[in-house]
């Protein structure tokens, strides 16, 4: 299961994230560079995300793993980033008892326009990870 | 169906006998140590004695472990204090409180208070497992029982042997009453209920809110409870400003009315005000109807209790005849 | 329904501390229900446990399964192998199932993943509050359909402690509604209040769990 | 048969990165190209998948790529649905190496990606409007005038609407006990209820009040400064920004203060409110998004106001004159019945329609169900009867379709592990969930549901999936 490099996996609102990476890769070589780290994965709704899930890709090798979904009140369907909330929340408690670092996961709002906001996001999340990764 | 002694009287005790002859009753409390320290009990008793007709022996209050109610009330006898053993169903089933009955009487103690029991979640063991196998009502209904039918609660007789003879024990059953508490409208209803289980005298909750009492008692005299069972009005006299907010605030079923605590706040000396407003109402609650006694809850103040009692003019206290706490 | 928590990550994972081959055992009932021990709890403790057994570098395989119910006896057939296999199997069922999953494999370990807690209704979505006690003589129907024994934090049947304020029950006003203050409304409600004027004489507990263990036979149920 | 069609344009030396990138990822049918998005392209696209009977098509490149224009051009070009296209991203100058993993991630996901097969729902023309005030009578006779046979009725008749947009059922009280009458959509229109007063901070005045204090106080001593503060209980709505809004236009212009307004949110989705908001800030009008809980002290001089700027991040504290909280009569608890009998989520002060920017004036979480007037906090008269001719329309849009093409994405539920807890009835956005007796167990409506995934988030038995999103794609494309 190991890796060479820390990868660390996107979680994307087809909303938001989504077509904030989709900006963000045609923009720049460094911002380029930067995704090509990531798996990004197209989600329909951050809401969609199981605690499970979270888990189930740190314990296959992940190194972190960063939910993006829409600003409050501004979700597609609603109440899926509310949802995210409380189970990114969740995936932290279970990192905690399992005496790792809840900051494996993180969760960031950002608006489907704010492709600068969405490398920001992977730029500190990466940075954090790479201070605290596991291996 | 009572039996009664040969003066009319079911227990005998001192406390009955001051009710009976309708003399305003005075009672006060008397908390058992955290210890098995008996010279505790003999200087709390030193306080109490002369100044009142008998003393609640408290039974683990607040769910804190005390010397057991039964013992200390024999040594406050000792002391000359005539004893009123409280008993809760929180910590022990009907077998154990039968027992307890048997053996409370059996040592000469002749006047009981039947208590539900504080929740021991606010003790000092508060992961311990309740009993509540039944309730305070259940508890006067079968101490009634006891001494009436002559019966367990289980229907047999009180003896020994099929030879021996029935030896009941002839106890005094009080009840206790918050008037404050929720809801309202049930509190005279329970209160009736009390009575209608067997209860000879009610000793209530500490009073600071005059009117809610003086309306619970209008609803008392509608049913005509006063008239069954005696109704000893509680008070607790406040030492301090924040004891007055505290109890206020912080105790369930307590309203403490805003003149109080201005009072308590202005006052130079407070112990003093303290004691001052407790007369005042004393001498209130005798003038309300169907108060046939006072019930002196000097929490951990048991010195002022004379002072309290002299102060409200119910000194010297009335020698019924016959020892305190001996059955004549 | 019979409502649990999952117990203490530290908890767990200290009981299986040793053990080699653990089998996490789901129950698809009441606790899935009630969100303690369905599918995807099994799977979330599941991975809980291999991310902490990853870092703590220990050896331990981890398998996963659900079964309709752990207190039927043939719903355990579809996993009698993963059973088997295990050297000790980790129930996320109430105690109910764990015991069960216990007799039916008598040779097996078996550990309880849950703590069992009461029976409840879903007041609300992911809220669960304790209605019935299992006294064995139900008492609802002389209080308006509220039960005293359970509802009351001292089982009081003759009417309110002094505790009772504002609809709430001393020992947690946050948390608990007063119980007599429920039968006082629907009482009163009902016009029914005259009801609760008689003394209730003492309860037979022998009925519930005073009785010692619990058993029903129904007669023409048996085969 | 899965192809992949990679696009090199504007990289250098092409052929031979397409070279490295075929050669790592290893596929039967793979074709590169300079230009997919190009006529050129799909040309390719065409003769490939016609060549080869190619089921399911890979597209990888730039962000181009991604438009649903192409997507669909392209599926049109090979002959296939447009569900079976899956679009691949690369970020700029990605290395062979970089763009064969990507590649080999999303051909694993697309060949479990199942294709989707398509429904047609007709849709009842029968339409139910509750509400017989002002905004009920004008939005029955505006769809009455459509040709649509209406039934307008008290709102508190509604026992319960189930169902979805085209075919709902609605259980309706009556005199003879309640009937379940078919609609294809609905209009809410209750008039909606002045509420309970919000609690009083010490030191503050209610919102409505402010003009009236200023005037009072303008006599003797006119405060040079106000504050408005804004969502201080709970998360507020668009109507109290709006209201916000225009009492301090007014004061703006009638005292010419400075004005200061606090808030968690801008809620201004709403017709002419962002208009507004900015008239404001023409005007002077400070707004200061704030984190957390503002701290409110009186301090000589009037009433000083601490809390974090959300924005810049930093603390901030202001001190004025005067201030006011929440307007009165927002909170609306009355609505919750209707709310909850008509499955409509409220916002924070219980009016019928969630706080969500996607929502518009008339719209609700349900499809085919529109809100208009007082019940949803608009309480300005020309604008309720605009709304209800809004709604009207949308009614007509809707139903004037006759039917409705739905994708069968929906997600399915494992009848052996659905226990029917509710959850996934009780946390679909869109009620879309509901109970499907025959097999007991829970059931999505393809119609009302949105594709969102939320229920599969919250099933505690792993019993739901949104196929286009089952878990092993997921992984796939996460790389594992």
């Amino acid at each position: 299961m190991a890796r060479k490099t820390a990868r660390i996996t996107a979680l994307l609102c087809e909303n938001s994230g989504w077509k904030a990476y989709v900006d963000a890769a045609a923009e720049g070589v460094e911002a380029s560079r930067l995704l090509q780290d990531l798996d990004a994965v197209k989600l329909p709704c951050s809401g969609k995300v199981e605690v499970g899930l979270i888990l189930k890709l740190l314990e296959n090798g992940s190194a972190g793993v960063l939910v993006l979904g829409c600003p409050k009140d501004n979700c597609t369907f609603i109440r899926g980033n509310y949802r995210a909330e409380k189970r990114v929340g969740a995936a932290k408690a279970a990192l905690r008892e399992a005496g790792l670092d809840e900051g494996l996961v993180r969760l960031d709002f950002l608006s489907s326009l704010d492709s600068r906001k969405l490398i920001d996001a992977v730029v500190s999340f990466k940075g954090y990870i790479d201070d605290h990764s596991r291996s | 169906m009572s039996t009664l002694t040969m003066d009319g009287l079911k227990a005998g005790s001192r406390l009955e006998k001051i009710l009976a002859r309708g003399h305003f009753a005075v009672t006060a409390e008397l908390g058992p140590p955290k210890s098995a320290d008996a010279a505790v009990i003999a200087a709390k008793a030193g306080h109490l004695r002369g100044n009142v007709d008998a003393a609640n022996i408290t039974d683990n209050q607040t769910a804190i472990v005390r010397m057991s109610s039964i013992a200390a009330g024999l040594l406050a006898m000792k002391e000359g204090i005539e004893p009123i053993i409280q008993i809760t169903c929180r910590d022990r089933n009907r077998i154990a409180i039968q027992s307890d009955v048997l053996g409370a009487y059996a040592l000469g103690i002749c006047n009981i208070l039947c208590l539900t029991g504080d929740h021991q979640k606010f003790g000092n063991h508060p992961t311990s497992k309740n009993v509540f196998d039944m309730d305070s009502i259940q508890l006067i209904a079968m101490l009634a029982c006891m001494r009436d039918q002559k019966k367990f609660a289980c229907g047999d007789e009180i003896r020994n042997s099929k030879k021996a003879p029935v030896v009941e024990p002839r106890i005094l059953i009080g009840g206790a009453e918050n008037p404050f508490g929720d809801p309202l409208e049930f509190r005279a209803i329970r209160l009736a209920k009390k009575v209608e289980a067997g209860a000879d005298f009610i000793q209530t909750q500490c009073i600071y809110d005059m009117e809610r009492f003086a309306e619970f008692m209008r609803q008392v005299r509608a049913r005509g409870l006063h008239e069954k069972v005696k109704i000893l009005a509680g008070v607790t006299p406040l030492k301090s400003a924040g004891m007055a907010k505290y109890m206020r605030d912080s105790v369930a079923g307590l309203s403490v009315p805003d003149s109080y605590i201005e009072r308590m706040d202005r006052a130079a000396d407070k112990p003093a005000e303290g004691i001052k407003i407790c007369i005042e109402q004393i001498q209130a609650l005798r003038e309300i109807e169907g108060v046939a006694g006072i019930h002196i809850m000097a929490i951990e103040w048991e010195e002022k209790v004379a002072e309290i009692v002299k102060g409200a003019g119910l000194w010297p206290r009335p020698e019924p005849d016959g020892e305190p706490g001996v059955r004549s | 329904m019979i409502t649990a928590v999952r117990k203490p990550f530290a908890e767990i994972a200290g009981m299986l501390e040793g053990s080699g081959k653990v089998l996490i055992l789901g129950c698809g009932t009441c606790v899935t229900v009630c969100m303690a021990g369905g599918e995807k709890e099994v799977a979330i403790l599941a991975s809980t446990l291999r991310l902490a057994n990853q870092k703590d570098g220990r050896e331990m395989q981890i398998a996963e399964a659900t079964i309709e119910r752990q207190c039927d006896r043939e719903f355990f057939d579809s996993v009698r192998d993963a059973v088997v296999q295990a050297d000790v199997v980790l129930s996320l069922a109430c105690g109910v199932g764990v015991q069960f999953l216990g007799e039916v494999f008598p040779d097996k370990a078996v550990l309880p993943g849950l703590d069992t807690k009461f029976y409840g209704a879903a007041v609300e979505q992911g809220v669960w509050a304790e209605r019935c006690s299992g006294c064995g003589t139900c008492v609802i129907g002389e209080y308006g359909g509220v039960c005293p024994v359970t509802r009351c934090s001292k089982s009081l049947l003759n009417g309110p402690c002094g505790g009772s304020q504002k609809g709430k029950c001393e020992v947690d006003p946050q948390n608990i509604d007063c119980g007599w203050q429920l039968i006082y409304d629907r009482m009163k409600a009902l016009g029914q209040l005259d009801r609760l004027e008689a003394v209730k004489p003492i309860k037979d507990w022998s009925t519930g769990r005073h009785g010692g263990p619990g058993k029903i036979v129904k007669e023409e149920a048996l085969l | 048969m899965i192809g992949v069609f990679v696009c090199s344009c504007g990289r250098r030396s092409a052929d031979a990165w397409l070279e490295k990138v075929g050669a790592a990822v290893a596929v039967k049918h793979f074709f590169g190209h300079a230009g997919l998005c190009g006529p050129d392209g799909l040309r390719l696209i065409r003769e490939k998948s016609k060549k080869h009977k190619l089921g399911r098509l890979l597209l990888a490149g730039c962000a181009a790529l991604q438009s649903e224009a192409l997507i669909k051009n392209a599926a049109k070009a090979a002959g296939v649905a447009s569900g079976a296209v899956f679009p691949v991203l690369f970020p700029r100058r990605s290395s062979p190496a970089v763009a064969a993993r990507m590649i080999r991630q999303a051909t694993t996901g697309l060949q479990l990606l199942p294709v989707f097969e398509s429904r047609r729902v007709a849709l009842r023309n029968e339409v139910l409007v509750l509400g017989g005030g002002p905004a009920g009578t004008e939005a029955a006779r505006q769809v009455a005038a459509f040709g649509y046979p209406t039934t307008i009725t008290e709102p508190h008749v509604l026992e319960s609407l189930t169902g979805g947009v085209g075919n709902f059922s609605a259980r309706l009280r009556g005199e003879g006990g309640a009937a379940t009458r078919a609609f294809g959509a609905v209009v809410i229109a209750s008039d909606g209820t002045a509420g309970a007063a919000s609690s009083a901070f010490r030191g503050l005045v209610p919102l409505a009040d402010l003009e009236g204090h200023i005037e009072g106080l303008a006599r003797r001593d006119k405060p040079r400064s106000a504050a408005l503060i804004l969502d201080l209980e709970i998360d507020e709505t668009k109507a109290s920004t709006a209201e916000a809004l225009r009492v301090a236009l007014a004061l703006r212009a009638r005292y010419r203060i400075e004005l200061t307004i606090l808030l968690r949110h801008v809620r201004v989705s709403s017709l002419g409110l962002e208009k507004r908001y900015d008239e404001a800030r023409e005007a002077g009008i400070t707004f200061v998004k704030y984190d957390g809980a503002p701290r409110i002290a009186a301090s000589p001089e009037g009433i000083s106001i601490a809390c974090t700027d959300g924005v810049a991040g930093e603390d901030v504290e202001i001190s004025v004159g005067i201030a006011a909280v929440s307007p009165h009569g927002l909170h609306a608890p009355a609505e919750r019945a209707l709310g909850e009998a008509a499955g409509i989520g409220l916002d924070g002060y219980g009016r019928l329609q969630e706080n969500n920017i996607h929502l518009l004036p008339d719209q609700t979480n349900r499809l085919g169900v529109f809100v208009v007037g007082p019940c949803r906090g608009e309480f300005d008269g020309e604008t309720i009867l605009r709304d209800a001719r809004a709604a009207a329309l949308a009614v007509h849009q809707l139903l004037s379709q006759k039917e409705l093409e739905v994708e069968l994405s929906h997600p399915v539920v494992d009848g052996d592990k659905c226990v029917l807890c509710l959850t996934c009835i009780r946390s679909c956005p869109f009620k879309a969930m509901r109970i499907f007796a025959e097999e007991t167990r829970a059931d999505c409506s393809p119609e009302a549901c949105r594709r969102c995934g939320i229920c599969v988030g919250e099933c505690p038995a792993k019993a739901i999936e949104l196929p286009a999103y089952a878990d092993r794609i997921v992984l796939a494309r996460a790389g594992e």
